[in-house]
């Protein structure tokens, strides 16, 4: 919690907003997909390489709030290595964080106060969405 | 205007007890309503008024022979003849209630709209609200109606050589324009609009959502064609909204909706309209709204729009003296004349960042496109933060917006 | 339904302390409210939630990212998935909040009616209100929609035989009818109209306005395609009606009002829609209101719609027991199935003469065409009284009714 | 007033009703009108002869509520024998007892609870539309 009260904006959401570590795009990438929200302008693209069932990078540019640019940023990381086959369960851990209240899982815990933000919830969610159309663009679904 | 512009002072702090809602407590912080422009929030003589009907004497209105009746028919039509009043048009039978703003424009869109020919054209400005927008685009996309649009300056004003260029054929049939901007807070010179149109052949539509709740409207003076407004900005209920015209055109106009009370008699071949306005007001309308839109006109009747006009411009120097000190703060826009509507943006701090922590501190503020993403698009922004003023609105508050954006600042670099 | 006609009497008169108005007095004399059908009284829930909401908590709503606006988007969209239990509908994206039925009706007629074809017809039947006529009689003049009237018999219920009659083409795109008759209290077996529709390839809307105050609704058994409602008769606030329809049917059907709020994305050049339900709910909608028809539909429910049943069948054989002992009386209607609805007649005496001298007894009816003028066309009469009957009627007020209209037939004769 | 407490329903008013003196049409009228009021059905049709400048003759077919009724009837007597020049007069008295709060003329005066029922002031009038457009046919205006 910082001294502005709210407890989304802790050091990790800042530090990763103001110097993303996973910005850019992927090399030869196997997918690009974006996210856009018209309420806000936001916008986020996700690239990513696929070799043999495993991603071997995924990078995002993202012109978004603090939320956005975090989110975006700790997607990335968590599935930067991960099996193909991974990302639906990691996609629904994410989705059970901001839409569950008292979620048990302790990945992207710091996005938990949305449960209680609705309004800021799509700009947490925009990353994954350009995500599944990254991974949709190869054929892979990420909600089942 | 200049008058305004002098530094005599009206203070209305007094006035923020009739607003129960202000001594709200958010995140255990005093509530402080920058989001007026939005919505404003409604003083007691408005909750009591809906609610007394409600208790006392309500029932369906117009055709009704027994006392409940026609004491609320009474009271309805009283209000209609004190939106005429407020707006001193000619006629309490110009007077159309509607749902909102969105619906009147609509209504003209769709009726004034069915006058229009093919190849005629309506001219918007780039600033409108979308409200302002869409009725016409799906306009233009029935019945080929062409759509142009007036550019505003950098400064945020209407430009209007560039309006002049494009009534400049006399191919326009309208124009619609806001009176007031919900983003940069502009007041446009409607009376200069009007007869620029009125010289090209055009008719003139003015949305005064926002300028109804700061400025004195005559629409005689203004020589407008057509003015609406909408309750729920002028701390009136939601659920209703004005349109006024002139006779002649609403005369003229076909209905927008069907049902009862708009027709004079009707068979299963064809139906005869009902006189204006009633015409154009299908189906029981928004009774208990009208009625608290009548309490709502009294209580800014009471306070009087010269005081509100003159405390709003004070806490718009206040605001545009203070604002400038939070680092990396920029105001959108500089308009020659601004109602209290201040739109702002901060390096290194999304809009959507900066509301959610006001927030925090119990401050109110919107952020985003304020419906307005063409507007948006022009200025190059894909959003801003937006402070609203209303009377009851004070200098503290805008100071505790200061300090709170300079901390949320910090926070971010 | 059987059983409701069965002698299980629930008598809700405790009920009626929970209506502040009906302890008012009218010339003197109790306040005995005959009039509900066209508009019923507020019970203190719907009374106190919206004050409530205008001292408390109240901003605009979807867009704001402040408190205010979070905890009122909540409470309005809460009620949207109360609506949808209410009906039993699949999703509460279904359910599109509008001013009234009538502009619930007249979006259909829009966005619906925008998909039909040139020659296609609508069915309507001969005992509409207004508002399910005149909206359909402008899409047949706007698109070259055939309208068809679907026969009643002499008793007031629908002509089965009849209706079968003009759907046998396959012409018929949509069935749209009362589910209760506002003049004669005609329930109709709306699943066997559905059925019927369905078989001939046609969509059905159901016009609720008089049916949901006296019976549960249940779209799915019912086997509707549209359902739409009205507020201010189900106890609720004015100002807020109801559309539900099949989300594969408001997909398709294009946008009726444009403006803020309905829209996905706009440019100068063109407009993306919003999903439904939000693409028909044009403009800050009738957010206070939206939330006193919460409060009345909770209300509702804790009554529940079986002991509301009961009570107004004990109340509805009460008076079809004891109208006729006034002398020259007549009783309009005898369908099968009757809601809380009695229209009349007095020979010698006219309908408004009626009401108006029912009135200095205290005794609101209505009095005149009920906005039915065709049906009263088919029933051969000019005007009928009507009296009308809510949760808060009781036996004693029926004959209250009964003993005035008998001393003023003896004015008459 | 009456035992049912309304002073518009008074013993001539409900008299003149029930029986009417100047129901019927016109011998060999020289105009004749109609007034309809939609809301209830209400019917008057008004025929009248007029003979250099004089009313001699003005009667009434009314469908309608006994203050339609009594309306067209004692408008009907009150205009019998009158120039054609007094008609604008009358109707304007008339006028005056149903909208405004006390009155000072005295014909009329039983439709005086009218100014505070509008609701049933229409059928009041009723009559007197059908004789402007009885008079219209005539070349004759009564609103002036
Ligand atoms: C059967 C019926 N349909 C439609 C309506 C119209 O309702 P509203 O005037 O609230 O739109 C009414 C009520 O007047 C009604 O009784
Ligand atoms: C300038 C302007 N026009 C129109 C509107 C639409 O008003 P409403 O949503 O009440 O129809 C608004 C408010 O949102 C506005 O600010």
């Amino acid at each position: 919690m910082n001294d502005l009260g709210h407890d989304l904006y802790h050091q990790t959401l800042m530090a990763r907003s103001r110097a993303p570590r996973f910005a850019g795009v992927a090399d030869a990438a196997t997918g690009v997909g974006e996210g856009r929200n018209p309420m806000c302008g936001d916008r986020v693209r996700v690239s990513l390489r696929c070799v043999e069932g495993r991603l071997t990078e995924v990078r995002h540019e993202t012109r978004g709030c603090a939320i956005c640019q975090a989110s975006a940023d700790l997607m990335a990381e968590a599935l930067s290595g991960a099996a193909r086959d991974d990302v639906a369960a990691l996609t629904s851990e994410f989705e059970e964080v901001v839409t569950v209240e008292g979620a048990t899982t302790v990945r992207f815990m710091m996005f938990r106060p949305l449960v209680r933000q609705k309004s800021r919830r799509r700009c947490a969610t925009l990353p994954w969405s350009a995500l599944a159309e990254a991974l949709a663009e190869q054929g892979v679904k990420t909600d089942g | 205007m200049d008058d305004l512009m002098a530094p005599v002072r009206v203070d209305l702090s007094a006035r923020r007890g009739d607003f129960p809602i202000l001594s709200e407590k958010v995140h255990g912080r005093d509530l402080v309503f920058l989001d007026s422009a939005a919505s404003a929030q409604k003083p007691l003589p408005v909750i009591d008024a809906m609610a007394d009907a409600m208790r006392h004497q309500y029932a369906n209105i117009h055709r009704g022979l027994h006392w409940m009746s026609e004491r609320t028919t009474d009271a309805y039509e009283a209000v209609r003849s004190q939106v005429a009043a407020l707006l001193n048009a000619p006629s309490q039978d110009e007077i159309v209630f509607t749902h909102n703003s969105t619906e009147a424009i609509n209504l003209v869109a769709h009726s004034f709209g069915a006058l229009l020919k093919p190849g005629q054209a309506v001219v918007i400005s780039e600033m409108e609200h979308h409200a302002n927008l869409v009725p016409w685009q799906m306009l233009r996309d029935r019945a080929g109606i062409e759509l142009r649009i007036a550019p505003i300056t950098d400064a945020g004003d209407l430009d209007f050589d560039g309006l002049a260029r494009v009534l400049s054929d006399g191919q326009v049939g309208l124009v619609a324009i806001t009176h007031m901007s919900n983003v940069l807070g502009t007041v446009v010179d409607a009376r200069r609009v009007a007869d620029m149109a009125h010289a090209a052949g055009a008719r003139v539509l003015f949305d005064g959502s926002q300028s109804i709740v700061h400025r004195a409207i005559d629409v005689v003076a203004l020589d407008a064609d057509f003015f609406v407004f909408t309750g729920h900005k002028l701390y009136g209920p939601s659920g209703v909204g004005v349109l006024w015209g002139r006779m002649a055109l609403l005369d003229a106009m076909p209905p927008f909706m069907g049902g009862g009370d708009m027709i004079s008699s009707v068979s299963f071949e064809q139906a005869t309209w009902a006189r204006v306005p009633h015409k154009f007001e299908a189906g029981t309308p928004a009774i208990l709204e009208v009625i608290g839109l009548g309490a709502a006109i009294s209580y800014v009747e009471s306070i009087g729009y010269d005081a509100i006009a003159r405390h709003e411009a004070d806490l718009v120097a206040h605001a545009l003296r203070r604002l400038p000190e939070v680092p990396g703060l920029e105001i959108v826009g500089a308009p020659v004349e601004r109602g209290g509507v201040i739109s702002f943006t901060m390096a290194d701090v999304h809009p959507h960042d900066i509301a959610t922590l006001l927030d925090r501190s119990g401050v109110a503020v919107r952020a985003g496109h304020h419906c307005a993403e063409p507007l948006m698009r022009r200025l190059g922004l894909t959003a801003t933060a937006r402070a609203s003023f209303a009377l009851y609105t004070t200098r503290a508050e805008i100071d505790v917006l200061v300090d709170s954006l300079t901390r949320i600042r910090t926070l971010f670099v």
